[in-house]
């Protein structure tokens, strides 16, 4: 908290109550079991500006930065991991609209995005490249003025809700790989686009996720996003933006699974103590209260640093790490002082641990992002 | 050298349940998930074919077999990735009461039908108000004549909904020493006054019929008390060892299975134009995976041998059944951060392995319990 | 660094290039062997103002803050962990004056401190109450208007080369055992005071350590620092703030360590390729990275709470853990990297694992550390 | 069950050496950690006693023993917190290469002196700018008439100052494939043209004297080679297992000691008027590490038995090694955060323990280099 002004306390806490009175947990569990979205909160929450807090205000947006957006995300997130994940997703690739897109890309989209008019989604990963995005095989042909596209991208967010998608697509089979590649705006109801649902996940499940095929896509000129050839650098900065914003999330959702545990434990007794009296629960609530805070810190690092125009470099990637690995952790711990009860849907942790681990692993794993990091503080080997 | 030694017959008896569970279980994993239970007649056709209770002598129907048999069951169940079937529960758990403590009406009556798949048991133990501390149980017992009155309830009951034959833990309220307090009885599904209430909704473990129980006046005849009156908690104690021990196994096994799927995965599907196994990071991690389950297996075998031999094993035994249980849940975690996002389906085998895996750090004593007792029995 | 002010960045460029400057690799090799003090490089840095830049200026100091303070511990250790921690270490304890001493004991000592004339330090802990303060056996007895001190404190930083300590006794032996301790100023010269120097330790062997003997020492009233009574939770405070400048210590020993490494694997070859080449290498560079930057959020995020006048709170104590726990694991990985070579004394990276792992162990361990955590975030059970 | 099983001779083997320690080595650490190496005398009191290569036949002046002697011989020295007296390496290690590949007159020169402790031995493969790639090995071994003429550089020698003969392994410069052109050198102490090096400074094991050689135009008759030319990687690697597995059992039992003096430490000192064991943190932390101890224990004695027995146990072993070294330095680290800054000084055993530690992960081959040989032998 120590970091943030007046105004972003004020989000916070706004959020914060935004969710404390709209957020039902009955309700909750009943969308997640159904793979559902909430659509209401969604619709409630962009009337009063939630969300797309960080895009232009022209475009309706609220003209604020990554960190208050990641705000809104830990306040969500702290009263329902799944909730909170699925508004925050909502706009998931604007910020690439923001900016890469042109004047008359930007105002036929965003203001229905801000507005909860529309989500957004991004389709880059396909699953024969595995985390490498240079390999992408879908292909963008130029024909008659037209931009002609085939390929599947997998693993879409918001795949089959969303009213359109930025994808990412070969323009230049001739150039290497990681060259020749372009961003799409591809309409939702575009013809020879078929959206292929993804089967239940581990977690995040109130957002949809499928798999897009393009077989013979027409897109007029004008769709192109961006500069052609640049496509892979610019998904990389969409990534690495939508990555701050899942940091976001994971604060939250850490958050949310401590304060469900805390309440547990002052409650709970076990051989006529509170849970809370036992060193070793104490132990455990201390490491997770650390682990949120590093969450919170490194986050909030990252995202000032994001809006201070200074690129989140390492630091978003970090706090990226930081923030789910957090997440995963007191969740996971969380589950284990709730004891059985914690195994059960009702206790909510055990969803928290879920969507924690879900966004652990979105955008590429421990692994990639790791050797992300690498690249920047070695740098070139000589 | 080899510390679990297996026979022929051992062998044998490995490769038929492999078949079978190929056969009739792995084909009926997805229905029985969505169901959240698994047929009735599974049971039956498990123990037709000799797969329960193969401790039981063979008078009764079982294999007269060792504990490696129950560790043959737990392995093979494990192998299929789903942890509904909770045969190993019935077989090496439940069913043992009866044979340790049963009297000759009792084992005559109930042990051929459990070793014939006719009869499926569950353990009552713990309570909605009290989890891992049994002394603060208050479920009640009290005498009135040739019956006992049950009164109370109990949670997290695997096999809750499926089962015939329940035995319960409850308490004598007129003894004031909590330890002494707890006896032991046989309860039939259909006895007036226990109901069983709706399936639990849990994380995994989606096919196994866990449920809370209820018992309301419920009347059964005296002679269904199992053992001496006030021993409970000490038969409770007793059994533990192979409890927690089944626990360690299925540790173990899983995350076999998940590093041997995960194995596969990342020599057959290539990231950046090469197989991801390739990847000296993915390399160093499944070598770290595949090190903590070599050093699991060796542990719990070693364990396994003591305890077929009839050691008291009870400080190692708590130890396999933290240590165990967490690495099949950091194997499960770890293995999906090699596999990245397209893991995160239910289509990836590791989904339902972490999702399952999670509650066993949780069941048959915390791994906090555990850590208590090694520490008590160590001297802190 | 992103969230450092124009004259914050100064500091610390101006302590890392004072350290290049002056520190030197075997000298540094020489005086660690020899359990011996930079005393010169002490007296140049206290001339240039970086000792004592929180004193206030009043007093010789610079009149800065506890993140100053950090910035300039981190610098220096970051250029030697060993020449940073003795440097830092020298003024512990001067916090304690600031808050609790009048204006004549102020003047007495704090600029002497300040101008590197005086060391200082504290001795609160003794060996048979271990890390509880409410157990400490030494006595202050009030006798003729004058304080009669008995006992021996342990581990006493600075111990024998300090000109004055901050020691905590027992006042009321009928209070209950946290309350009736207070805090006293004790000359190093004082008569009945025998210094019974420590042996040798794992690390931090530029800096003075010992156990103080009082025999029947004789205080005046003046000596009281604060006031009577109060000595816990005024020792409390001294702790912590001296954990944070601990905090800033780990964070430039870890740095060092990760910038050893760096230059290590990109100039080191095996099996003809460049160590920096290897996947392995890159994934231990950037979790090395990864804990330099959480340690560097977490005691800048905690030192400007300390500089806000909010107190550090649990904050401080979980930059302490951070900030202390990356030390020691960076400089093991760095040691790790440098292979056979990173055993030697003359690779550094040993020492500065030594010198991180007793930091670590400072005032408290782990265990006692989470406690602490634990006792602010459940606050009291009903 | 006992996995290494010792005969009452092991038994008394153990015994004996132990009582040796305890008059003849620990009285005098302190004085070699101030040194910076042992007495040479030591080395031939144990020899007179029959405490080195206890494998060697007894025609040499062994004992005819098996590797369990060898274990007993790491376990007894790790008991005594210190590393210094490199018996292990020079009778399980070094002699070794010897014994299995020399011919009769070298073993007929060297053994009996090694088994006697009037020969110490060192073993030279490493060089300053090779570190654990074998293949970039420089220094040279060029035939001239019935001489060698050794020429190069060798760091981080152990017994490096106090050795009488070392085995060098160098290249024959005319050989392309680097594989094939390291063959094994017996150089004696006093050899023109062979300097030792100064000592090399280092974080822990004070009292081993690890050093730097220097061959500089050193000529040695072409006798000296051991085994055939061009065979010295293949050598080296077929002794690596023993090697591998003697780093291993010193991880282990150098984490014993330090948890069993730790565990002692809590049970004695009070904080806050009560024994720090009965602190429950403190209680967690202790069962944890002997838990981690206990499996590596398990492991690393089936790893001896299977040894023992003649098996290829290589993956296992290069697991064993990196698993068990990083243990002995998480036990270290760990047990100083229990015992806390009282703990930090030399005067308690955890600070020695930790500084000879760390280097376990380094030496016999990174363990980043176990990983990858697991790797590789695995498939993947």
């Amino acid at each position: 908290m120590v970091t943030l002004d007046k105004s972003q306390k004020e989000i916070l806490k706004a959020a914060s109550e935004f969710a404390k009175g709209e957020f039902d947990k009955d309700q909750a569990l009943a969308l997640e079991n159904a793979n559902a979205f909430p659509h209401d909160i969604w619709k409630k929450a962009a009337d009063l500006g939630f969300v797309g807090v960080h895009l232009p205000e022209e475009f309706s947006g609220g003209g604020l930065g990554m960190l208050e957006a990641c705000l809104i995300a830990e306040a969500f997130c702290r009263k329902d991991s799944s909730i909170g994940m699925a508004l925050a997703m909502a706009t998931s690739g604007a910020e690439g609209l923001v900016r890469y897109g042109d004047a008359d890309q930007k105002k036929a989209y965003l203001p229905r995005i801000a507005e909860g008019e529309m989500q957004c989604g991004f389709g880059f990963f396909e699953s024969e490249c595995g985390g490498d995005l240079a390999g992408v095989a879908t292909v963008a042909e130029k024909k008659d003025g037209h931009w002609v596209i085939n390929g599947t991208k997998s693993h879409v967010w918001n795949g089959g809700a969303a009213g359109v998608y930025l994808i990412l697509g070969r323009t230049d089979p001739e150039a290497s790989p990681g060259k020749g590649l372009s961003l799409f705006l591809v309409d939702a109801d575009q013809e020879g686009l078929t959206i292929r649902d993804a089967e239940r996940r581990l977690g995040g499940n109130m957002v949809a996720c499928a798999d897009l095929v393009f077989t013979d896509v027409h897109l007029p000129a004008a769709n192109l996003l961006g500069k052609e050839g640049r496509g892979l650098p610019q998904a990389e900065t969409i990534i690495e933006e939508t990555g701050i914003l899942i940091a976001g999330q994971c604060l939250g959702t850490a958050a949310g699974a401590l304060d469900r545990a805390l309440a547990y434990v002052r409650e709970r007794e076990q051989f006529q103590r509170k849970l809370a009296a036992f060193e070793v629960t104490r132990q455990k609530i201390a490491g997770m209260a650390l682990q949120v805070e590093q969450a919170r810190l490194m986050t909030y690092g990252a995202a000032r640093c994001g809006d201070a125009g200074k690129g989140l470099d390492r630091l978003g990637v970090m706090a990226r790490i930081t923030a789910a690995k957090a997440a995963v952790a007191v969740a996971d711990e969380a589950i284990q002082l709730f004891g059985g009860y914690g195994y059960m849907k009702e206790s909510e942790v055990e969803r928290f641990y879920r969507d924690a681990k879900v966004a652990d692993l979105t955008l590429g794993g421990t692994i990639h992002l790791k050797n992300k990091i690498a690249g920047r503080v070695i740098g070139k080997i000589k | 050298m080899e510390i679990l030694q297996y026979t022929d017959a051992h062998t044998d008896f490995r490769m038929r349940l492999r078949s079978f569970m190929d056969r009739e279980v792995v084909p009926h994993i997805d229905q029985w998930e969505a169901d959240h239970k698994v047929s009735r007649d599974v049971w039956r056709k498990m123990g037709r074919e000799g797969f329960l209770c193969t401790s039981l002598p063979e008078s009764y129907g079982g294999l007269g077999g060792d504990f490696r048999y129950g560790v043959i069951g737990i392995e093979e169940i494990s192998r299929t990735n789903h942890g509904g079937l909770a045969a190993p529960l019935h077989s090496d758990i439940v069913v043992p009461y009866i044979a340790s403590y049963g009297n000759a009406s009792q084992k005559e009556k109930y042990l051929p039908g459990c070793a014939s798949g006719d009869i499926v048991t569950a353990v009552a133990m713990t309570e909605p108000g009290a989890g891992s501390d049994l002394s603060s149980m208050v479920a009640t017992a009290e005498e009135d004549g040739d019956q006992v009155v049950l009164n109370g309830a109990k949670t997290f009951i695997s096999n809750g909904i499926l089962c015939d034959l329940v035995i319960v833990a409850a308490k004598d309220p007129a003894e004031a020493n909590p330890h002494q307090a707890i006896s032991l009885y046989l309860v039939e599904d259909g006895t007036p006054g226990f109901k069983k209430g709706n399936q639990l909704d849990k994380m995994g473990l989606y096919s196994q019929d866990t449920a809370e129980l209820f018992f309301s006046d419920c009347r059964i005849p005296r002679a269904n008390r199992l053992g001496d009156k006030g021993m409970g908690f000490l038969m409770l104690m007793d059994k533990l060892q192979q409890e927690r021990l089944v626990c360690a196994i299925m540790g173990v096994a899983g995350a076999e299975f998940m590093l041997d799927w995960t194995t596969t995965y990342c020599k057959e599907i290539s990231s950046g134009g090469r197989p991801l196994s390739r990847s000296q990071a993915v390399q160093f991690a499944l070598v770290e995976m595949a090190t903590d389950v070599n050093l699991g297996r060796t542990f719990v075998d070693k364990l396994v041998a003591d305890h077929v031999e009839g050691r008291n094993v009870i400080v190692e035994t708590s130890m396999a059944k933290y240590w165990c249980t967490e690495l099949g849940s950091r194997v499960a975690n770890r293995c999906l951060d090699i596999v990245g996002e397209s893991g995160s389906t239910e289509a990836c085998p590791l989904v339902r392995g972490l999702r399952d895996a999670r509650v066993m750090s949780i069941f048959a004593g915390t791994n906090e319990i555990m850590k208590g007792i090694a520490a008590k029995f160590m001297g802190l």
